[in-house]
């Protein structure tokens, strides 16, 4: 495990996340212009599709059937999990838990990226498809904990009173589905998925030395500027609690491993089932926050930003891909 | 010069209301508004704007009479659950005809 | 703390007007300007703004006088042919002889 | 529709004072502030803000006892050494209690 | 034809434009930031600059000679035909006649580098001295259409009524030229032709690798950027009328097979011919709109940059740019 | 020295920089998006930085001892030697010269940067851990100015009159110094180092062709934007009178021979030497301006940013850099 993570730790990417932390506590001036954070996350998404979908004009629907059908299972599994801890153990209002509960469905892109670029320097590269399966991650884990929210939210307000202004009725399910799958996440990575398996190789040849060369470069830019983002929440951990905290820390660990767990099973290779692992056990911090926010605008935004950016992904980058891959090493081993 | 007094309804708010807002704008008979970007603090979390985006200002010049509905609209469903503020100022406008 | 009582005179207008514009307040005597980018809609096009560039608000602190004239220039030579907004409102600014 | 008569407070500068300025809302009392980037021309090097960054409006809704002792500051340390133009206006708010 | 259209359809250049356009009919957030538009395109003229001034550099003024004339007449020909045909037979107002010719008059860059792009897929690569073309056509067509509307219309008024205000007095012609000889893209371009034909091959090499090499893919990017532009403006189509939707789709193609003529008698190869039709056919949506509504505030912007923008735009990018091919190369079989 | 200069002026760097200068003088309407000059600017840094890491980390301290002790020497050395020439023989009033020092004791990174590339053009590369060097010298030369600057104003206002408002007393230095640490390009670069120093040749290979294959394109970009900013200051060259000129001019060739001679001492090659002695020429536009601007408001910014923008910067770029080169060539000879 030790020389696991000094791989990683030496990485450009954890180095320099962790310079955007240092800068924060530095309190330096330094900071990502915003259309250039913006640019990134588009290049990272498309690149991602992509490659993807190239990779996906090679593979036969046979090779993904079983790892699509435990994608879906994880998706509707960990909302509903990450919520019933947060009610019963940590005792939270729906809303914070169901808002908590959204990201903790859905994953973290750049996580992805920083798994497959792991996978990849420990000579055990993940299949092709895998950005196809994050694309069926994504989508039931926020929609699932949203609607959990409405429906207990909706019940608990009945049985206090009757009357209720139309300001408290909950958005309809059908604008929150069309926001999520609209969303410029879905649209670059799914949109990516297609040119690419439509392109092909040959297309895809001229527009490699930018979408390939570039793209672990691209990544460490916007790794600063995640350790920049997560550095100014630092300050938050205090009014969060000991429970939040922790919860950012154990539950990846255990929808990580149910992660890599289901990926073996359904065949995925040591890279495959790692990366697998490490999008279970990931928490979205750019697809659900505005969901939540105008979903359920009761939640408390410092909840689930904090859990989401400054626990779980730092704990993700540093320690957990390399925990996962581990864990589907050793897996792979019997 | 000839103007009309109107009245300049500013609100600014947290940029994921940007559509309803412009929604509710429509619905309650404004002509017209001027966004612009901007950031913020004020009693709720100023940090949020990090991942969730800046703020927004949305400036309307509306009669009176519209100014009062929409700042009804505002209290009784965005005040209690969203960063918001919203004033009103006194302005004369030219050829002030066309935003009543 | 001694303020004295000025016009603020503000304009929102396609962004294409910007050298225009800045040369009729020079023109008509205004000390200083102050512009945002924006986005509006209003009576005319919204989306134009897409390739001919969004908004501008252009806001200058000017005597009644020179407002008075900036008003009539813009309405003779500008509102009949620019999607372009234009209002006035009281102000009180410090040192405010610097702005006369 | 109950509304709370304040003063709306805004001053436009160099943004390089921009944490100083924020401080200095702070300090004096007041409730929030919104901020927006812009550009503007007045008595001083329009051209500075090319290498130095851009100008930014500051604007802050305070009782007039707190917009008072701002003037006074920005009047005494700020005037004679930077870009700087401050001014009043009367508006409307909604909630007003929230920023006195 | 089939087979040509069919390799156009699979580049990631038209499949990003699809997405893009799919992607505003889906009513998806997906926006690119402003400054990244503005970006790519001072990257992607920039580079066309470079790269065509280093092959000038290497190009005799003989071979230079016939192309260019050909071209400037071109230059000439094209905004008058658009204009007569859109105040004969089409019945426009004057001013939206010179608005929508100078649109047709002019070049839009990004046609233009779709279509060296297709040739080179086509392993008929353009003269390198094509963009210096390029600047050619560019000058005249904006020039000449704005001078007929404002001659045009200084004479309807005059016969109208006496009076006339500062206002409505046409602005001054060499204003107008002096926008058009500095704007960003002329500067951009022709600023590039010159460093790249006085550092030549050597000094390009240490930056090949990023005005070449990213080439591709930020032109991806861009027409992905294009296409929610394009997407938006479709709603348009109705209110712009039958007329100008024929207009936008056949006068390319008269305009492409004379420019696909004229470069063939002038000793281009096939797919320089192609490359000097397809500029001839392409509609300028980048440096013609702010000129036209400047100079020409009267005619309305809905024609003009819908026809240029949703109709010409893509067809020349999907079906335009195969068929200019197709003529010049049954043109050089004869 | 004449074909050294050609080399340099044939090179897309300067050709870029006259460029921008053109189009400003044009009156061209050519600007780059602000988010993309910010954007690039800190790509340059941390490219830049880890780069040096990586080469840092091949270093032996020894080969790093004397060049150190000189460059420092040359920190404290060029604030107080502008210092005294602007207060004595040019006049200026002390906040001016304290102001005008800093940015000459401090460093031009795309000065040092362009530098690096044309001893790299004339085979003779710099040694790897200039760039630690840089972050030497750039630090005791602004806050030296500036604690000069306020020392003297202090001891002035203090003779004129004894009562003293709270606005003119002095920033803290603790808080200039912080902000010059913690500056943007402080982090950057040397966060840069750091990273490079622990990722080593091996974790830089995959973010090379990011950070060292883009790098001479996007300087290109660059200086083209440097060139529009020091021709929209060509208009102040007369306010700010001869003095001044001769001053940007001939201060750098002395500084420049300074540190080429020292750098010659300490042990450099003929390329290391040369940077050095540019780096001790330049002058700071990008850290010294607002550092300057908030502690010395007293001092005009036309002075100095017209000075190290506009006179000195350009100077360096075109006759500078060959000239130091060839004074290494030569002390090299001997
Ligand atoms: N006193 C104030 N003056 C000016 N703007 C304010 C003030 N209070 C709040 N704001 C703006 O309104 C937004 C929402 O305020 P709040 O709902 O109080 O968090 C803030 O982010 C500010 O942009
Ligand atoms: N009623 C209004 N309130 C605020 N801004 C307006 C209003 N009407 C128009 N505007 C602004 O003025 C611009 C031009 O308006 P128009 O000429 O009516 O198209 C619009 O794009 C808006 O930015
Ligand atoms: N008369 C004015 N009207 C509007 N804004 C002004 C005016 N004068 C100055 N400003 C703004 O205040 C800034 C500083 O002004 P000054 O200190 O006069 O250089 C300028 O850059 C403008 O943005
Ligand atoms: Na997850
Ligand atoms: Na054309
Ligand atoms: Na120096």
């Amino acid at each position: 495990m030790w020389d696991v993570l000094q791989v990683n730790l030496a990485s450009p990417l954890a180095l320099a996340f962790v310079l955007g932390i240092v800068s924060r506590l530095l309190k330096s001036e330094l900071s990502l212009p915003r259309d250039l954070y913006a640019s990134l996350s588009i290049y990272l998404l498309l690149a991602l599709g992509l490659k993807g979908g190239v990779e996906l004009s090679q593979t036969s629907l046979n090779a993904l059937f079983w790892p699509a059908v435990v994608t879906v299972g994880l998706g509707l599994f960990t909302p509903v999990s990450a919520y019933l801890v947060l009610r019963r153990l940590g005792r939270f209002p729906i809303a914070d838990a169901a808002g908590i509960a959204a990201h903790y469905g859905s994953v973290s892109a750049v996580t992805f990226i920083a798994a497959q670029q792991f996978v990849q320097t420990m000579n055990q590269p993940a299949e092709g498809f895998l950005p196809t399966l994050l694309t069926l991650l994504e989508i039931p884990g926020i929609q699932l904990a949203l609607a959990i929210g409405a429906v207990q939210m909706a019940r608990e307000r009945a049985a206090q009173h009757a009357g209720q202004s139309a300001a408290e009725a909950p958005r309809p399910m059908a604008e929150v589905l069309h926001e999520v799958l609209t969303s410029r996440s879905m649209i670059l990575m799914v949109g990516g998925l297609i040119i690419g398996c439509l392109m092909g190789e040959q297309g895809y040849e001229p527009v490699k030395p930018f979408f390939e060369g570039m793209f672990k470069g691209a990544l460490t830019l916007f790794l600063l500027e995640m350790g920049l983002a997560a550095g100014a929440r630092l300050g938050d951990l205090k009014s969060v609690g000991l429970f939040l905290l922790g919860f950012g820390m154990i539950l990846p660990v255990l929808h990580g491993g149910l992660g890599v767990l289901l990926g073996h099973w359904s065949g995925l290779s040591i890279g495959g089932a790692a990366v697998l692992g490490t999008m279970a056990a990931s928490a979205s911090y750019i697809a659900a926050p505005p969901a939540v926010r105008m979903t359920l605008p009761e939640a408390n935004p410092t909840y689930y930003l904090t859990a989401a950016l400054a626990i779980t992904f730092p704990f993700n980058i540093v320690l957990g891909i390399p925990l996962y891959y581990q864990m589907a090493t050793l897996l792979a081993a019997h | 010069m000839d103007t009309t007094p109107l009245t300049l309804l500013t609100i600014v708010c947290e940029a994921i209301l940007k559509e309803r807002l412009l929604g509710e704008l429509t619905k309650a008979g404004a002509k017209g508004h001027t966004l612009t970007e901007c950031e913020g603090s004020g009693s709720r979390h100023r940090r949020v704007s990090e991942t969730l985006g800046a703020n927004i200002k949305l400036e309307t010049i509306v009669s009176p009479g519209v100014a009062e509905q929409l700042l009804n609209t505002l209290t009784h469903d965005y005040f209690p659950r969203f960063a918001i503020i919203a004033y009103l100022s006194p302005v004369s406008v030219v050829r002030g005809d066309k935003y009543i």
